[in-house]
């Protein structure tokens, strides 16, 4: 077993912070780096690049996006697809009016007017609480929706009311290939989540869990619910936003806000819930589960039974397992995956000792 | 030899019904063809991929359907929705695939000279509410009296529900029809306040545009609690399948419904596919029953249109027998040509009008028959095929808006010989 | 009359029926959330399940009160079942992970219904009319149907049976305590699992009448899963743990929600609907954090 | 009036001497609906004392420090910190003018770990915002690395360095009383509410309580309110104490005085003391 | 020194009084999660009719004893991996806690579990739920309680949520005193109360022992009062027992009267004279 925490010595608390205080952690972190950035895309197929890595890295920063709000912050919220809405439409049109606007730039900027909606939809939380709030953040969700569908300047005044994403061109060099896009939106998601840890290990992180956790003791620490609040509330859009758009444009290409619904707000909080609330990493697990195991279970069927069995069996059986899996889930290990892999390196370091 | 086909089909959800009809059309065809030699003796192979109607999961199936497992790549996608449709679009060219929107999706994509990679074979939403305009117009008796009536646009409230609208403004103007455009918030069960304004309004028409049977049903049910006549609404093709209307119950008869595929057993190809697909017992439809239908009808007449793409493709680029490509098979689809004749052979004679399709040209006839709900079927009011009253004006319309999209989006238009 | 005023009250009255309709789906909600504290994510699919069966034990030829009464039965064993393979494991758990669970019980629910009765939309006949009663109509100009009335009186009937057994009887007395505390409930020998056998199985029952009654209207499909999301802006303004607040906030949010759509939809190209009901419920929640008739939120320190 | 000099520890100069009234309650009220929770209560709290509140259950002590907490607003009434006057406290006043505190029913965030609930309490000493902690900017590292130390000191003085990375809501109900001391230590405060502080405690536990409640009070002359029903605690370790029954004052004085005050016997410590 | 030999005897339960236990638990293990081992083999006995103490500092497990016997443990993601457990001569670890209420054993669980919704009344009520009532039973059954407790009359309308500490903990034994049970398990009922209530409630533990023949085992820090009403004492540390003995040999005891009666040889010791050093437990 490669996995030893006895023996790791730490010398003053700076080391004892560091992200990964576990050596076997960095290295492992390493590795999943190269392979992302210098394996995966030259040697993943098209297939796998554009329509399983991309959708899951964007769906992954969204779930990120959530988590910071729902498990950090504790604020229970419905509204992620409004905020990449948001993001992706105010990408489109960042770049369609602004010719100089560089890719980078607008992704930041519609990530910040996410941000700032968010704001605004996140004044009720100051009373509201819980399921109250939940229910209350979904009228961001069908306002944001239904403004940029009513109105017909946020899609250029196109005839059907879709918007074709541009092309991403950073520094006058196009990428358009899945793998090109892939690296695009690995960079950010890369940068974006180092960011979030930071926020969640620090001082930012400790008051959000303070919030959650008890209101009235953190008020009485000096910390303004207010701030706080609206502060995990922007953040959070923030992250929607930029997962939003990229979605948009490097998954999706031609959007219809349509696309933005309910339904999709509702997958976001199912990726939190079994990736884990308050665990950053647990967004990736999470978006993994939610988005892919269906893919696979209609891959896995139909590989298994082709054209023996009627495909609306299996794709009605697809939805069955798929939700036994989730109970089976909340009952093994309610905190999530997350938890579940954090459990396995516990046994692990302890193997071969059962406490 | 075999030819890979692909089946982004939607077989559970809120669209379920339609997806099991139409897809099951297709896969019937493409079994009966199959049975009865192939085309040209090429074997058709199909994977197929459930996308829940959902834009994100089509964008996924047409990626893993993009290449076959016996590793042909796809020629041809057809996502029976508009949202799919719209989410994969841009792609075709880069692919080199077709996308063979039925009778749904991007109308000024009928311009082939700007979208070279998809068809509206089965007509679109334009010429669709020209024709039911012209068809008002005849039962009040010629477009001149259709002068100041009313016409209320009832519509779910989303890009599809909005598409028919640059014609119908224009095509109302140009009659002085006073248009009133009336939205349904998704899921559409209840539309109480819609229809309460339309009993204020107190239109003469109504044309419903709605998206999935709960929503096509509650229309003619509400219409039927503010007592407005069902034989004055039209319904869109995409409301106009039984699966629409026997939920409504007594309150759908008397709707009217067009269709760019006639419904109906009775059609020799139909009658062919029955006994010899189902005959052996390798139908795709779990309820035989629904043979026939308005739907399946449809997806039969959409693989009958792969189909003959094939041979012309095999036949324009001398490979008899044998598999063809994306290209090959896109001038094969653009060399679609159903004559009276040719409908005849292939037994569907009145099952669809004759169409010619040429390179600057995708969109189908047109023509749509207008049938009305009995209660218990369509009864077909309309001998032959209706027309737009200008189809020349709709056409202009196609290739103004593709043109602007064109430039808009820097694409190239290339000319047509 | 003026004829804007009638249509006025036409409107208001319209929307106090479709009200009626919300706080019927909304009902099951506030029955299991009182109870235990969970927000079923399955109630949707609860009625979509509950109605398509049984429409199809009508077409294998049970009569229509055998078919009623053996989907009643049926609503039960779910409920037994969700209690033994999702609650009894998850006890005590957070909500968070209740919630989580009932989402895996929805699509469960989903899938099962699709696989057994196919995916066909179904109509539903009650046999009642659902055409203007023309003696109203004639006398007042309103039009109001059979069917609404019906509607109108069972959703009555209903909350005003849930009220009293939870206000008044033992059982309603335990769920409350269960609500509270899971721990304390079962220390003092409160039998948790028969407490959610009977929440469970009751908002089953509801979810069918209110399936069946929608059913008839929109015809029994999938679509009905969507109701939930009528459902929600009614719970948060009556408030989740409120049975009687279910009724009145469903006529609010009905009767706004067509005022807003029909007088100030125009303005905006309609489709207001959407999003108006939960402004609305944003609203009440500013003056009322726990909904109109919500428990008040006890934080001690 | 007769200042206290002599330090916990008999024989020894107590290093902050008792002082001034840091603060002073001037009959104050408190209702809620019905229940009349406080009626008219007045009295002071001298800087760097140990000032004892007794009384029996639902008398109103709780409520007496959310009230100089601002946690409630009383009716009437007002509250007076070095002389300036606060017609309404708020929790966050009360924290910035350095009083912090310590719940009954114990308010520690149950999902973070015992070192992450003391670095919390740091609240007032770091000024980094979310960006600069994001991005690992100098200001947040410097500010993280000091109240980790401060953190890791507090952790030594109440000796609980094994729990240090447990999560809260697994600790013992005694430690976690520890370790919300510690959170309320880390905020550097002038005055320290204590509400029943060794509840379900042994007497081994309640000693080393005691025992940090006066080293603070010792080495930081922090000023200390401290609910407790133990009379034995109360009559120990504070140096005066107030007496509440059905939310009003029936003592008021050293502990000496009000054990032999009738009044509070008969409400209070009853016969078995 | 006598305190290890004590120890190693004290392992293995001793023959309590004469009367045949009413509560037996055999050697248990008890753990958390499958991973944090709290219960470490501990054995005691419940005599019929008599008032069992268990002693321990924090964490000791104390209340992990209790819920494990009351099966509560179950509802807290733990279990009891080892050992026996009997009631009344039968084996609990198939039962419920409904059941065990039905069968006369009822847990006062640490900390004030009250229903916060509930009136206090409606907390009472509560309490009978598993038994058959009429409306004139169940007022007597009230007024018994509101004899003990008075104070609880006055709050009765009061939603338990806004009542104090000490009113939510009278509440709770209250509540389970409606279930007339033959054994009550009291986890640490004097925490925050004041001295007098502390007397009267042990008082009324008394009472029910002695008047209604109520067997009970409680939990408790506050050594001196526990082990004044109690008959028979169990010391519990990190989840093994140290000592057990009856209550006055217990008081006699010098390591108990020092380490958890604060009592040095010269009568009880202040709070003040703080030892600077960190004195451990010599038997652990
Ligand atoms: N937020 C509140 N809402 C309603 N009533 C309250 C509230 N807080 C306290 N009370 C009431 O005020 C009275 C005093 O409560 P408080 O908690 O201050 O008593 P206490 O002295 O702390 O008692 P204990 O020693 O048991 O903690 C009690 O009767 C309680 O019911
Ligand atoms: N739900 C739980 N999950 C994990 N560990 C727990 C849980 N409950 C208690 N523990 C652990 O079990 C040990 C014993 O806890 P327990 O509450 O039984 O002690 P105790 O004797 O009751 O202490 P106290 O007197 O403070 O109540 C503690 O170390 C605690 O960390
Ligand atoms: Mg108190
Ligand atoms: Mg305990």
């Amino acid at each position: 077993m490669y996995y030893r925490q006895a023996g790791t010595y730490r010398t003053g608390y700076a080391q004892d912070m560091r992200l990964m205080p576990l050596k076997e952690d960095r290295i492992l972190l390493g590795l999943v780096l190269v392979i992302a950035f210098a394996v995966l895309p030259f040697t993943a197929s098209d297939y796998w690049l554009s329509a399983i890595l991309i959708p899951w890295l964007c769906m992954s920063l969204v779930a990120m996006g959530q988590n910071i709000l729902m498990g950090y912050a504790g604020q229970l919220s419905l509204g992620a697809a409004g905020f990449m809405a948001a993001g992706a439409f105010a990408c489109y049109n960042l770049i369609l009016r602004v010719e100089w606007m560089p890719f980078p730039v607008a992704i930041l900027l519609s990530g910040l007017i996410a941000a700032a909606i968010g704001i605004v939809f996140g004044l009720p939380s100051l009373r509201v609480r819980g399921l109250y709030l939940a229910v209350a953040t979904l009228a961001s969700q069908f306002f944001i929706v239904w403004v940029i569908d009513k109105f017909g300047w946020f899609k250029n005044y196109d005839t059907s009311g879709i918007i074709t994403a541009q092309d991403i061109v950073i520094f006058g060099k196009a990428f358009t290939s899945p793998a090109e896009m892939y690296l695009v939106v690995l960079t950010i998601t890369v940068l974006l989540t180092w960011a979030a840890m930071n926020m969640a290990r620090g001082s930012a992180g400790r008051n959000w869990q303070a919030v959650r956790d008890m209101d009235v003791a953190a008020e009485v620490m000096g910390l303004s619910l207010l701030r706080t609040k609206l502060q995990a509330f922007a953040i959070s859009s923030f992250y929607c936003g930029v997962g939003g758009a990229l979605f948009a444009f490097t998954y999706l290409k031609s959007v219809e806000p349509a696309a933005f619904d309910i339904n999709l707000s509702f997958r976001v909080l199912f990726m939190v819930l079994i990736g884990g609330l308050g665990t950053i990493i647990g967004s990736f697990y999470g978006a993994g589960f939610i988005l892919l195991l269906p893919v696979f279970l209609n891959i896995f069927f139909h590989a298994l039974f082709g054209k023996a069995v009627d495909a609306s069996i299996t794709s009605a059986l697809e939805q069955v397992i798929f939700g036994v899996l989730i109970i089976l889930f909340m009952i093994y290990e309610p905190l999530g995956l997350a938890k579940l892999w954090q459990n396995l390196q516990e046994r692990m370091r302890r193997w071969p000792f059962k406490f | 030899e075999e030819q890979y086909m692909a089946v982004p089909s939607s077989r559970v959800g809120p669209y379920s019904a339609m997806g099991t009809g139409y897809y099951g059309g297709i896969i019937d065809y493409m079994t009966y063809v199959n049975k009865t030699g192939g085309v040209n003796g090429v074997q058709l192979t199909w994977a197929e991929c459930e996308t829940e109607y959902n834009a994100a999961r089509t964008v996924e199936c047409y990626q893993r359907l993009l290449t076959g497992p016996n590793g042909q790549k796809m020629v041809v996608f057809d996502t029976l929705g508009t949202p799919g449709a719209y989410a994969v679009i841009n792609r075709m060219a880069e692919d080199e695939v077709v996308l063979a929107q039925f009778g749904y999706g991007r109308t000024d994509a009928a311009d082939g000279r700007v979208w070279s990679w998809v068809f509206n074979a089965a007509g679109h939403y334009w010429s669709q509410i020209a024709v039911k305009m012209n068809f008002m117009a005849q039962v009040e008796g010629g477009v001149e009296n259709m002068r100041g009536k009313k016409i209320v646009h009832l519509h779910i409230d989303s890009a599809y529900g909005r598409e028919p609208l640059p014609a119908m403004r224009q095509i109302a103007e140009d009659w002085g029809v006073n248009l009133v455009e009336i939205s349904i918030p998704p899921p559409g069960l209840e539309q109480k306040s819609q229809w309460l304004q339309i009993r204020r309004e107190r239109p003469d028409w109504v044309t419903f545009w709605g998206a999935g049977s709960g929503m096509n049903a509650t229309g003619m049910t509400e219409a039927a609690r503010v007592g407005f006549p069902r034989d004055r609404m039209m319904y869109v093709t995409f409301g106009g399948a039984e699966e629409d209307m026997v939920p409504a119950g007594d309150a759908a008869v008397g709707t009217y419904v067009v269709a760019n595929v006639v419904p109906g057993k009775d059609f020799p190809l139909v009658q062919q596919i029955n006994e010899v697909v189902y005959g052996a017992g390798a139908g795709n439809l779990a309820n035989p029953e629904r043979v026939g239908t308005v739907y399946w009808n449809r997806g039969v007449a959409a693989a009958v249109m792969w189909v003959e793409a094939l041979k012309n493709a095999q036949a324009i680029h001398g490979k008899d027998g044998q598999a063809v490509t994306g290209p090959e098979f896109r001038d094969g689809y653009e060399a679609l040509d159903f004559t009276e004749e040719k409908l005849a052979e292939l037994g569907m004679t009145g099952m669809i009008a004759p169409f010619k399709l040429s390179c600057e040209k995708h969109d189908g006839s047109g023509r749509f028959k207008i049938m009305q709900w009995n209660g218990e079927k369509f009864d077909i009011i309309s001998d032959d095929f209706v027309a737009a009253p200008d189809e020349g004006f709709i056409r202009g319309l196609v290739e103004a808006s593709a043109e602007k999209f064109a430039s808009e989006n820097g694409m190239t238009v290339r000319d047509c010989p | 009359m003026n004829p804007e005023i009638l249509f006025f009250f036409e409107v208001l009255i319209g929307g106090l029926l479709a009200g009626v309709m919300y706080s019927l789906v909304a009902l099951g909600f506030v029955l299991i959330y009182k109870a235990s504290s969970v927000f079923n994510f399955a109630q949707g699919a609860m009625v979509f399940f509950a109605v398509l069966s049984f429409v199809g034990f009508m077409e294998l030829g049970l009569p229509f009160f055998l078919a009623l009464l053996v989907t009643v039965g049926l609503m039960i064993l779910v409920g037994m079942a969700t209690e033994r393979f999702v609650l009894r494991p998850l006890v005590n758990q957070h909500e968070d992970t209740l919630l989580m669970a009932t989402i895996g019980l929805a699509f469960v629910l989903e899938g099962l219904a699709q696989l057994v009765w196919g995916v066909e939309v179904r109509r539903l006949d009650l046999g009642i009319r659902d055409e203007p009663i023309m003696r109203i109509a004639d006398a007042t100009g309103i039009f109001v149907s059979v069917l609404d009335l019906v509607a109108g009186l069972v959703a009555a009937v209903m909350v005003a049976v849930l009220a009293i057994v939870f206000s008044r009887t033992k059982v309603g007395l335990g769920l409350r305590a269960v609500a509270d505390g899971h721990g304390a409930a079962m220390s003092i020998g409160i039998p948790l699992r028969q407490v959610w056998v009977f929440v469970w199985a009751a908002a089953g029952i509801v979810a069918l009448v209110a399936g069946m009654l929608w059913g008839a209207r929109a015809g029994v499909q999938f679509a009905l899963v969507g109701l939930a999301l009528k459902a929600l802006p009614v719970l948060i303004i009556g408030g989740f743990t409120s049975v009687p607040g279910v009724i009145v906030a469903g006529l609010i949010v009905g009767a706004s929600e067509k005022i807003a759509e029909v007088y100030i939809g125009p303005y905006f190209g309609g489709g207001i609907e959407g999003w108006a009901p939960y402004m609305l419920a944003v609203l009440f929640l500013m003056f009322r954090p726990e909904g109109l008739f919500g428990e008040r939120i006890i934080r001690r320190v | 009036m007769n200042v206290v000099t002599q330090s916990h520890i008999p024989g020894v100069e107590r290093a902050y001497p008792i002082g001034e009234p840091i603060l002073e309650l001037d009959s104050i009220s408190l209702r809620f609906g019905g229940v009349q929770a406080l009626t008219n209560i007045s009295f002071d709290i001298r800087e760097h004392e140990v000032r004892a509140i007794i009384g029996p259950n639902g008398a109103g002590k709780s409520s007496m420090l959310n009230v100089i907490g601002g946690l409630y607003t009383p009716q009437d009434g007002t509250i007076r910190f070095r002389g300036e006057k606060f017609a309404n406290m708020t929790p966050g006043k009360a924290a910035r003018l350095g009083i912090a505190r310590t719940f009954q029913n114990i308010a520690l965030f149950k999902r973070m770990t015992v070192l992450e609930n003391i670095m919390a309490g740091r609240r007032l000493f770091t000024h980094a915002n979310f960006l600069e902690v994001a991005l690992q900017l100098p200001r947040a590292r410097r500010e993280e690395l000091e109240s980790r130390e401060k953190a890791e000191e507090i952790i030594e003085f109440l000796e609980i360095q094994q729990i240090r990375k447990t999560q809260v809501s697994r600790l013992p109900y005694g430690l976690q009383k520890r370790v919300e001391l510690g959170r309320a230590l880390a905020a550097e405060p002038q005055i320290l509410l204590l509400d029943e502080p060794m509840a379900g405690m042994n007497v081994e536990e309640k000693q080393d309580m005691c025992r940090f409640i006066l080293d603070v009070n010792d080495h930081y002359g922090t000023t200390m309110v401290l609910i407790e029903h133990d009379m034995g605690v109360v009559m120990d370790i504070s140096d005066r104490v107030v007496v509440l029954d059905y939310g009003k004052k029936i003592g008021d004085g050293s502990p000496a005085e009000v054990r032999s005050n009738q009044d509070v016997i008969d409400a209070y410590l009853g016969v078995a003391h | 020194m006598t305190m290890t030999d004590e120890m190693s005897a004290g392992a293995a339960p001793r023959p309590a009084l004469s009367a045949q236990p009413i509560l037996s638990v055999r050697n248990i293990e008890s753990i958390y999660d499958n991973v944090i081992l709290v219960l470490r083999g501990v054995s005691l006995e419940v005599p019929e009719g008599s008032i069992v103490a268990l002693l321990g500092g924090n964490g000791a497990g104390k209340s992990t004893t209790l819920k494990s016997i009351s099966t509560m443990i179950g509802a807290e993601r733990g279990r009891v991996s080892k050992g026996s457990i009997h009631f009344r001569g039968e084996r609990t670890d198939q039962l419920t806690p409904g059941d065990l209420v039905g069968m006369g054993m009822v847990q006062v669980m640490e900390g004030r579990m009250c229903f916060g919704h509930l009136t206090v009344e409606e907390n009472l009520i509560a309490g009978a739920y598993t038994r058959k009532l009429t409306k004139a039973q169940m007022r007597e059954e009230l007024d018994r309680v509101y004899a003990y407790f008075p104070r609880l009359r006055e709050r009765r309308t009061s939603q338990a949520g806004y009542t104090s500490g000490g009113e939510q903990q009278m509440t709770a034994i209250g509540r389970a005193m409606m279930a007339r049970p033959r054994m009550l398990l009291l986890d640490e009922p004097s925490m925050g109360l004041a001295p007098q209530i502390v007397a009267e409630i042990f008082e009324i533990v008394r009472d029910l022992n002695e008047k209604e023949g109520v067997s009970i085992l409680l939990a408790e820090q506050n050594t001196s009062v526990a082990l004044k009403y109690a008959n028979y004492g169990y010391i519990l540390e990190s989840g093994r027992i140290m000592m057990d003995g009856p209550a006055k040999a217990l008081a006699e005891n010098k390591d108990v009267r020092e380490f958890y009666l604060g009592m040095s040889s010269e009568g009880r010791e202040s709070f003040r004279n703080r030892k600077s050093y960190r004195r451990k437990k010599r038997w652990i």
